[in-house]
C-alpha cells in the first residue's frame, strides 16, 4: 500500500517536473510560434543564478523564486531584442538562431563557470510515508508547479495583459490595428517564457546539480512535450506532461531508466502519428 | 433546378462544417460533360470551400460527390487529380522558384504518366502548350518574378496542359488588365466543348463573355441557376451582392 | 551561364577535384590526410542533408541517425563476416531501409515541418539511448559486442573486395572517400536534373500544387529521404574507418552540426554545404587548440550571424557577387555603388530556393 | 603495411597544406633538435576536463622536474599536451599526429576506456609506446600498452568485505554507470560480495546523462538493502548523492563506492551528502607519507594553493611517467622495444602513491591500495594494503606466453 502511494507520488513529481521544464518553451511556442532551442540554456542560467545568489548570501527561496526568474527574464528580453525579433514568421530560422544561441551559451558558461557540476543542497529534509521516505522538497516542488500553472492561467484569463496577449496570439494583425503594440507583446512574452525557464532551472538545481551542458538533457524532452501537447499553452503542457511523465516513471519502475526514456520517446512518436497537431490540436481546443 | 441527364460531376447534399460553422449547407449541383458553368456569389458564399471539396483538399462533412459516375468525396487530391480534375486556385498556386516551362513540363509529365504515352514526346508537347497559351517568351523566366496576370496565365497553362476532363477556375481574371481578361476569355472559350469547366468569377463582364449558365451560391446553398442574363438581372442576386459588395 | 561556359566550368571542376583527390596524399602528412578523410566523410553526411532539406524540403533533425546506423552496420557486419565487402553493401541498405520506414511513417501520416523535426529528433535520441545502453553482455550481435558508451573501438578497416588479406591503408581510404564525395556530388546534381529530381524540387516549392496536379508527393518525398539515408550511411562507413563507431554518432551535437553546415553553406545548394562543412570543421579543430576559447561559442556565433545576416548561406551570396562581377548592370540603370547595393540587389534577384524553401514551413506553422 | 607507411612518410614532403591543419594545443618548453618528445592526450575541456586537468598538470610538472634534473640520457624532454575536448574523434586524430608527425617516444593518454580503445590500435599500428594511467575495469592485453591504474581485483576486493564488516550487512544494492566500466565493475562487486557471504539484491544501470534518481531511490527503499554500492560516473550522476541525502536515506543505509572521489565528488557535494562514503584507490591526496607530503608541496607551489585535488588518475600519470623514464635510463635509449623490455624487467618506482611495479605478464601494475572514508570534503585514509597484484587481468592475459596478443578481454567473472 505504501508502495502504491509512493509510486503515485513519484509519478506526480515526474509529471510536475516535466511540466516545469516545458512551460517556458510552451509559452513562447504557444504565443509566438517560436521554438526556442536555447530553452535548455535558459534553464541552466536559472540554475547558476541560484548558485551565485546563494553564494552571495541571498536566501535560497528568494534566489529560486525571484532572482533566477528575473535574471533569466532579462536575458530573454535581451535575446528577443537582439536576435529573435528579426526572425518573426521564419520558424525554421528562429530554431536555427536559437540553436546557435544555445551553443553560444553553453560555451560561454563553460568558460565562465568551468565544466564542473555545482549545486546546492535540497532544503526542507524528508518526510516519512509508512515505510518509505521521500524528500519534502519534491512535494513542495509539485505545489509550486501547480501554483505557477494556476497563476499563468489566471494572468491569461483575468488580467488585461492576459487579454492583450491572447488577442495578439489569436490574430496579430487585428491586435495591431486595435493599437496594441505586438512588438511589445512579443518582447514581454519572450521575457516571460525565459523567466519561467529560469524558474525551472532554479527549482531543479537542488535536485540535479548545475552544469553548463545540463540544458541538453532538458531541451529535447521539453521540445517533445510541447509539440506533443499542441498549441494550447497550459492544457497542452499539462496533458502531454501527464501522459509522457507517467509513462516514463512507470516504465522506469518496472524496468530501467533507459527503458523509461525510450518509452517516453516512442509514446511521443506514436502520439504525433495519431494526432499530428498534438493533443490540444484535437482535444481541449478551446483551452489555453 | 434542371437535373442533368449525364453529368460529368454532380454533388448531392454536400455539407462542410468547420467546428460549429456550416460553410456548405447541402449543395446539389451538377454540370454536363463539355459544359462551361459560372459560379458566382458574394464573399463567404462557400465557392472556394466548394472547390476544395471537389478537389479533395477538404473532406466533406456529409453528402456525395460523383465524378464520371464514381464517388470521389473525401479521396486525396492526388487521386482526384489523376481522375481528371484540374484546378486553378484563387491565390495562384505556383512554384515561385521554377521557370514557366518547368510548370508546364510538370503537368505534361504527370499526364503522360497517368494516361500513358511516350516519354520522349514530353518536350514537344510542352513546347506546343507554351505556344498555344502564348507564353513561349516567358519560358525561362522564374514564375516568382512574373506580373500577376502573367502568373495567372502560367497557372492556366499548367492546368490545361494536364488535360483534365474538368477544369475548375477560381477567379482567373482577378488582377488582370483588360487585354489580359480578353485573352483569358478567348482561351476559356477555346476549351469549352473539349473540356468541362466551372469558373468562379466576380467580374461580370468576363462572365458575360464566356457563360451560358450561371449558378449562384449564397450562404452555402444554391440560390438560383439560370442563363447568364437572367441571373444578372435577378433582384435576389443583386440584393445578395449589394449586401456584401458592389457588382463589378 | 551560357552552355559552353557551363561545360568549361564542369571540366574545370572535375580537373580540380581529380587533382585534389590524387594530389593531396602527396602533399599532406599522414595524420593530416586522415583528418581530411574524416572531414570528407562528414561532408558526405552534409551532402545527404543538403539534398533532402535543400531540395526535398524535409528538415530532418535526425540525419545523424542514418550516419550512425551506417557506421554500426558496417562495424558489426565487418567483424562478423571478416570481409568488408558485404558489410559496405549492408551499411548502405540498412540506413536506407530505416529511412524508408521512418519516411513511410512520416509522409503517409502527413506529418509536416516542425512535427517532422520532432519525430526525426526523437528517432535519433532513441538510437542514442539504445546504443548507450548496450554495454552489457546481452548486447552482442554474432561476434561483435555493441559496447555501449564505448562503442566498437576495434572497427576493422576496409579491405579489397573479397580479399580479406589486403586491408586498405589510410591513403587508400582517402582515395575512396574523396572520390566518393566527388561521385556523390555529381550524382546528386544529375539526380536533380532527372524527372524524379524535378518533381521533388516542385514539391519543395509548392507541395499542394504538385498534389493538385496528381503527383503522389508522399512517394517522391520517401524516395529522396531514402536516398539521403543511404548517402548518410556511406558517410558512416567512412567515419567508422577513420575513427570508430560509438553512440556519439547519434548525438544531438552531430545532428546540430550538420544542420549548421548546410545553413552556412547555403540551403538549396550542394557545393556550399560541402565546402561549409569542411571549412567549419577546420575552424573548430583549430579553435580547439586555442586555450580559453570554447569552440561552442564560435560555432554558436557563426550560426546566429548567418541566420541573421546571410540567411541564404555562402554559396548563393558568393554566386550573386560573381554574377554581378561578370555581368555588370544595364547602362539604363544608374551606376551602382558596388558595396552598398550588393545586398539590396541580392534581394531583387529571383527568389532563390534558399529563401523559398523556408516558406512552406513558415506558412504551415502560422495560425489557422 | 608498416613498411609501406614508413616509406611514404619518408617520401612525403614536409610542407603542410593549409587544409585540415588541426594543430595541437602546445605547451612547448624548449625545443632543440635532439629533444626527446613525449605526448600527453588528456581532456582539458568538455565534460571530462575535471579528470583531465589534474593529469595534465601532474604530467607537465613531472616533465619540468625531469628537465630541471638534467633531462633523460642527457637530452631535454619536450612535452606536447593535446586537448581532445572530451571528443573521442580527436583522440584518434591526436594519437595519429603524435605518432606520425611528432614521432614521440611515448604517449601518456586516455581517461575513459572508450578513449583508450580509440588510441591503442593507432599507437600499436604506428609502433609508439603507450601508457594508460587510469583506474579501469581491467583486461587490456597488449604488449605495446602499459596500464598503471588500479583494476577491480585490487580495489573492489578490499572495499566490499571492509564495507560489509564495517556496516555489518549482507544485502547489497548496486548502482552502476551503464557502460563497460560499470558493467564489468558491478560484476566484480557481485563476485566479492558472494565470496564474503553476502547477496546482491539488485543492480541498476544508468546512462551517463541520467540526473533523476527519484524512482530508483524509491526502489531501493522497497528493496531494503544493508549497503548501497555506487559505481556511478561523471557529473550527472553526482545528483544521486544529493537526492539520496535529500530523501533522508543517507542516514539509514550506508554507502561504499568504486568511483566516489575520482571526479572530485567529495569536493562538489556537501559534507552531509558525503560523510561516511567508503572508497578504495591506489592513491588519495590524504595519504600520509613523506614522499606524498613533499610532492603536494611541489605541486601546490607550481599550480597554486587552489590547484585541483590530486586523484589516483593524476598520481598514476606521475608514476607512469617515472616508470617510463626509469626504463629509458636502464635501456639507455628511447627505442620502443628496448624500453618495453626494460619495463618488463619488473621495473618499479616508489613515489607519493607508494610502490608501483610493472607486472611483465599483464603490463599492469602491482600497487599499494588505500581504503578511505569521505569526511568533510576530504578523505580519511582508514587502511592500506601494500603490493596488490592485478589478478583480474592476470587470469586472462599472459604476454610472456603470447606477446602478440592485442585486445581487451572482457573478464568472465564467475558469479
Amino acid at each position: 500500500m505504501d508502495l502504491v502511494v509512493i509510486i503515485i507520488l513519484q509519478v506526480i513529481a515526474a509529471v510536475a517536473s516535466l511540466a516545469l521544464v516545458s512551460v517556458g518553451l510552451a509559452v513562447i511556442f504557444g504565443m509566438m510560434r517560436v521554438i526556442n532551442l536555447a530553452h535548455g540554456e535558459f534553464i541552466m542560467l536559472g540554475g547558476y543564478a541560484v548558485i551565485y545568489a546563494t553564494r552571495w548570501g541571498v536566501n535560497l527561496w528568494v534566489a529560486m523564486l525571484l532572482v533566477a526568474p528575473l535574471f533569466v527574464g532579462v536575458v530573454g528580453i535581451v535575446v528577443e531584442r537582439t536576435v529573435i525579433r528579426f526572425l518573426y514568421g521564419r520558424m525554421i530560422d528562429t530554431m536555427l538562431a536559437t540553436w546557435g544561441l544555445s551553443l553560444l551559451l553553453i560555451g560561454a558558461a563553460t568558460m565562465i563557470f568551468g565544466n564542473t557540476t555545482t549545486g546546492v543542497s535540497a532544503p526542507l529534509g524528508s518526510v516519512t510515508i509508512g515505510q518509505y521516505q521521500t524528500s519534502l522538497y519534491e512535494l513542495v516542488l509539485v505545489v509550486i508547479v501547480v501554483a505557477v500553472l494556476g497563476g499563468l492561467m489566471a494572468i491569461l484569463r483575468l488580467t488585461k495583459a492576459g487579454l492583450i496577449a491572447r488577442a495578439t496570439m489569436q490574430n496579430p494583425a487585428m491586435a495591431a490595428s486595435l493599437g496594441i503594440s505586438t512588438n511589445t507583446v512579443y518582447m514581454v512574452t519572450f521575457g516571460a517564457g525565459a523567466a519561467l525557464s529560469g524558474l525551472a532551472g532554479a527549482l531543479i538545481a537542488p535536485l540535479s546539480g548545475v552544469l553548463p551542458t545540463m540544458g541538453v538533457a532538458y531541451v529535447a524532452k521539453a521540445f517533445i512535450t510541447v509539440i506533443s501537447g499542441g498549441s494550447a499553452i497550459i492544457a497542452g503542457t499539462l496533458s502531454a506532461s501527464m501522459l509522457l511523465g507517467s509513462l516514463n516513471t512507470l516504465a522506469t519502475f518496472v524496468a530501467t531508466p533507459v527503458v523509461g526514456e525510450i518509452t517516453l520517446l516512442f509514446a511521443a512518436i506514436v502520439l504525433l502519428r495519431i494526432l499530428p497537431q498534438g493533443i490540444t490540436g484535437r482535444f481541449f481546443r478551446r483551452a489555453l | 433546378m434542371t437535373p442533368i441527364a449525364d453529368p460529368i460531376i454532380e454533388t448531392r447534399g454536400l455539407v462542410m462544417r468547420f467546428g460549429g460553422v456550416e460553410v456548405l449547407r447541402g449543395i446539389d449541383f451538377g454540370i454536363a460533360a463539355g459544359e462551361l458553368r459560372c459560379l458566382v456569389g458574394p464573399n463567404g458564399a462557400g465557392k472556394s470551400t466548394f472547390f476544395k471539396c471537389l478537389t479533395g483538399q477538404l473532406k466533406p462533412s456529409a453528402g456525395e460527390i460523383r465524378f464520371k459516375n464514381a464517388s470521389i468525396g473525401g479521396l486525396p487530391s492526388m487521386d482526384i487529380a489523376r481522375r481528371g480534375i484540374g484546378i486553378k486556385t484563387q491565390v495562384p498556386s505556383l512554384y515561385d522558384g521554377l521557370s514557366a516551362r518547368e510548370h508546364v513540363w510538370l503537368a505534361v509529365k504527370r499526364r503522360v504518366a497517368t494516361v500513358g504515352g511516350l516519354r520522349k514526346e514530353v518536350p514537344s508537347l510542352v513546347d506546343q502548350v507554351m505556344e498555344d497559351m502564348q507564353i513561349t517568351p516567358l519560358a525561362n523566366r522564374l514564375v516568382g518574378q512574373l506580373a500577376h496576370g502573367q502568373r495567372q496565365i502560367v497557372e492556366l497553362a499548367m492546368v490545361t496542359a494536364a488535360e483534365p476532363d474538368l477544369i475548375l477556375l477560381d477567379e482567373p481574371a482577378a488582377g488582370m488588365t483588360h487585354e489580359e481578361v480578353e485573352r483569358l476569355a478567348e482561351l476559356v472559350l477555346r476549351l469549352r466543348g473539349t473540356r468541362s469547366l466551372i469558373v468562379v468569377e466576380h467580374d461580370m463582364q468576363f462572365i458575360r463573355m464566356i457563360a451560358r449558365t450561371v449558378t449562384v451560391l449564397h450562404q452555402g446553398q444554391v440560390l438560383m441557376e439560370d442563363d447568364a442574363e437572367t441571373v444578372l438581372r435577378d433582384q435576389r442576386v443583386r440584393d445578395v451582392y449589394l449586401g456584401k459588395r458592389e457588382v463589378a | 551561364m551560357t552552355a559552353p561556359l557551363k561545360a568549361v566550368g564542369w571540366v574545370a571542376g572535375l580537373a580540380l577535384s581529380v587533382a585534389a583527390v590524387f594530389g593531396l596524399p602527396h602533399v599532406l602528412e599522414l595524420f593530416t590526410l586522415i583528418n581530411a578523410t574524416i572531414y570528407v566523410s562528414m561532408a558526405i553526411l552534409t551532402l545527404s542533408l543538403a539534398l533532402i532539406w535543400g531540395y526535398g524540403g524535409i528538415l530532418c533533425f535526425g540525419q545523424a541517425a542514418f550516419f550512425g546506423l551506417g557506421g554500426y552496420t558496417y562495424a558489426i557486419c565487418a567483424i562478423n563476416f571478416g570481409d568488408s565487402t558485404w558489410a559496405i553493401v549492408l551499411a548502405m541498405v540498412l540506413p536506407a531501409l530505416v529511412a524508408a520506414l521512418v519516411g513511410y511513417f512520416i509522409f503517409w501520416g502527413r506529418i509536416g515541418d516542425v512535427y517532422l523535426g520532432v519525430i526525426t529528433l526523437t528517432m535519433t535520441l532513441i538510437f542514442l539511448k539504445f546504443f548507450n545502453a548496450t554495454a552489457g553482455d546481452a548486447y552482442k550481435i554474432g561476434r561483435a559486442a555493441l559496447g555501449g558508451f564505448n562503442g566498437i573501438p576495434s572497427t576493422p578497416p576496409l579491405n579489397l573486395p573479397w580479399d580479406v588479406g589486403t586491408q586498405l591503408a589510410p591513403e587508400d581510404i582517402w582515395y575512396i572517400a574523396a572520390s566518393l564525395l566527388v561521385i556523390l556530388y555529381a550524382g546528386s546534381r544529375w539526380l536533380l536534373t532527372t524527372a524524379f529530381g524535378r518533381v521533388v524540387v516542385s514539391i519543395r516549392e509548392n507541395e499542394k500544387r504538385s498534389e493538385l496536379l496528381g503527383y503522389d508527393v508522399r512517394r517522391y518525398k520517401l524516395g529522396i529521404f531514402t536516398i539521403g539515408g543511404a548517402i548518410a550511411g556511406m558517410a558512416g562507413i567512412l567515419f567508422a574507418n577513420c575513427v570508430f563507431v560509438s553512440p556519439t554518432m547519434f548525438s544531438l551535437f552531430y545532428n546540430a552540426q550538420v544542420i549548421i553546415w548546410v545553413t552556412v553553406g547555403g540551403l538549396g545548394t550542394l557545393l556550399g554545404p560541402i565546402a561549409g562543412s569542411i571549412a567549419l570543421q577546420m575552424i573548430v579543430a583549430k579553435l580547439g587548440t586555442l586555450q580559453g576559447l570554447d569552440p561552442n561559442v564560435v560555432l554558436g556565433a557563426i550560426l546566429i550571424v548567418f541566420v541573421l545576416l546571410v540567411p541564404k548561406g555562402l554559396q548563393p551570396v558568393l554566386q550573386d557577387w560573381w554574377d554581378r562581377l561578370r555581368e555588370p548592370r544595364q547602362p539604363a540603370m544608374p551606376a551602382p555603388a558596388p558595396a552598398s547595393t550588393l545586398r539590396s540587389a541580392g534581394i531583387e534577384r529571383p527568389l532563390t530556393s534558399a529563401t523559398t524553401a523556408h516558406q512552406p514551413a513558415a506558412n504551415a506553422a502560422s495560425r489557422p | 603495411m608498416d613498411t609501406k607507411l614508413d616509406r611514404r612518410r619518408i617520401l612525403k614532403a614536409a610542407a603542410v597544406g593549409t587544409a585540415a591543419a588541426a594543430g595541437p594545443w602546445f605547451i612547448r618548453d624548449l625545443h632543440a633538435a635532439d629533444d626527446i618528445k613525449i605526448a600527453g592526450i588528456h581532456d582539458a575541456s568538455g565534460g571530462l576536463d575535471i579528470y583531465g586537468r589534474p593529469m595534465i598538470d601532474v604530467l607537465t610538472l613531472a616533465v619540468e622536474e625531469a628537465n630541471a634534473a638534467g633531462g633523460l640520457l642527457g637530452r631535454q624532454l619536450t612535452l606536447i599536451n593535446y586537448d581532445p575536448q572530451s571528443n573521442i574523434q580527436y583522440y584518434t586524430q591526436y594519437a595519429t599526429e603524435a605518432a606520425t608527425k611528432e614521432k614521440v617516444a611515448v604517449v601518456l593518454a586516455g581517461i575513459t576506456s572508450a578513449s583508450r580503445e580509440a588510441i591503442r590500435p593507432v599507437l600499436k599500428r604506428f609502433n609508439t609506446l603507450y601508457f594508460y594511467n587510469t583506474q579501469y575495469e581491467g583486461g587490456v592485453c597488449d604488449r605495446n600498452c602499459f596500464c598503471t591504474g588500479s583494476t577491480p581485483a585490487q580495489t573492489v576486493e578490499k572495499l566490499i568485505p571492509y564495507a560489509m564488516k564495517k556496516f555489518n550487512g549482507k544485502k547489497i544494492y548496486v548502482l552502476a554507470a551503464d557502460y563497460n566500466y560499470g558493467q564489468i565493475t558491478s560484476k566484480w562487486v557481485k563476485k566479492f560480495t558472494q565470496e564474503n557471504g553476502g547477496t546482491i539484491v539488485q543492480t541498476d544501470f544508468f546512462p551517463l546523462d541520467v540526473t533523476d534518481f527519484g524512482p530508483t531511490i524509491k526502489k531501493i527503499q522497497a528493496a531494503k538493502p544493508d549497503i548501497v554500492v555506487s559505481v556511478l560516473v561523471g557529473g550527472s550522476h553526482i545528483s544521486f548523492y544529493r537526492q539520496w541525502a535529500a530523501t533522508g536515506m543517507k542516514k539509514q543505509i550506508p554507502m561504499a563506492s568504486t568511483t566516489f572521489g575520482v571526479g572530485n565528488e567529495h569536493v562538489v557535494t556537501n559534507p552531509e551528502e558525503h560523510n561516511g562514503i567508503l572508497a578504495a584507490y591506489a592513491y588519495f591526496q590524504e595519504v600520509k607519507s613523506p614522499a606524498n607530503a613533499d610532492y603536494i608541496k611541489r605541486y601546490q607551489k607550481r599550480f597554486g594553493e587552489k590547484a585541483a585535488p590530486l586523484t589516483e588518475l593524476a598520481m598514476m600519470t606521475y608514476h607512469g611517467f617515472n616508470l617510463w623514464a626509469a626504463a629509458v635510463k636502464k635501456a639507455g635509449t628511447v627505442d620502443r622495444m628496448k624500453v618495453i623490455e626494460a619495463l618488463e624487467g619488473n621495473m618499479s618506482f616508489t613515489g607519493p602513491g607508494g610502490k608501483t611495479t610493472i607486472d611483465p605478464a599483464t603490463h599492469h601494475a602491482v600497487l599499494d591500495v588505500y581504503l578511505a572514508e569521505a569526511q568533510n570534503r576530504q578523505f580519511k585514509v582508514l587502511e592500506s594494503f601494500s603490493q596488490q597484484k592485478p589478478a583480474d587481468t592476470a587470469a586472462v592475459c599472459d604476454l610472456k606466453k603470447n606477446p602478440n596478443e592485442n585486445q581487451q578481454y572482457v573478464i568472465d567473472v564467475k558469479v
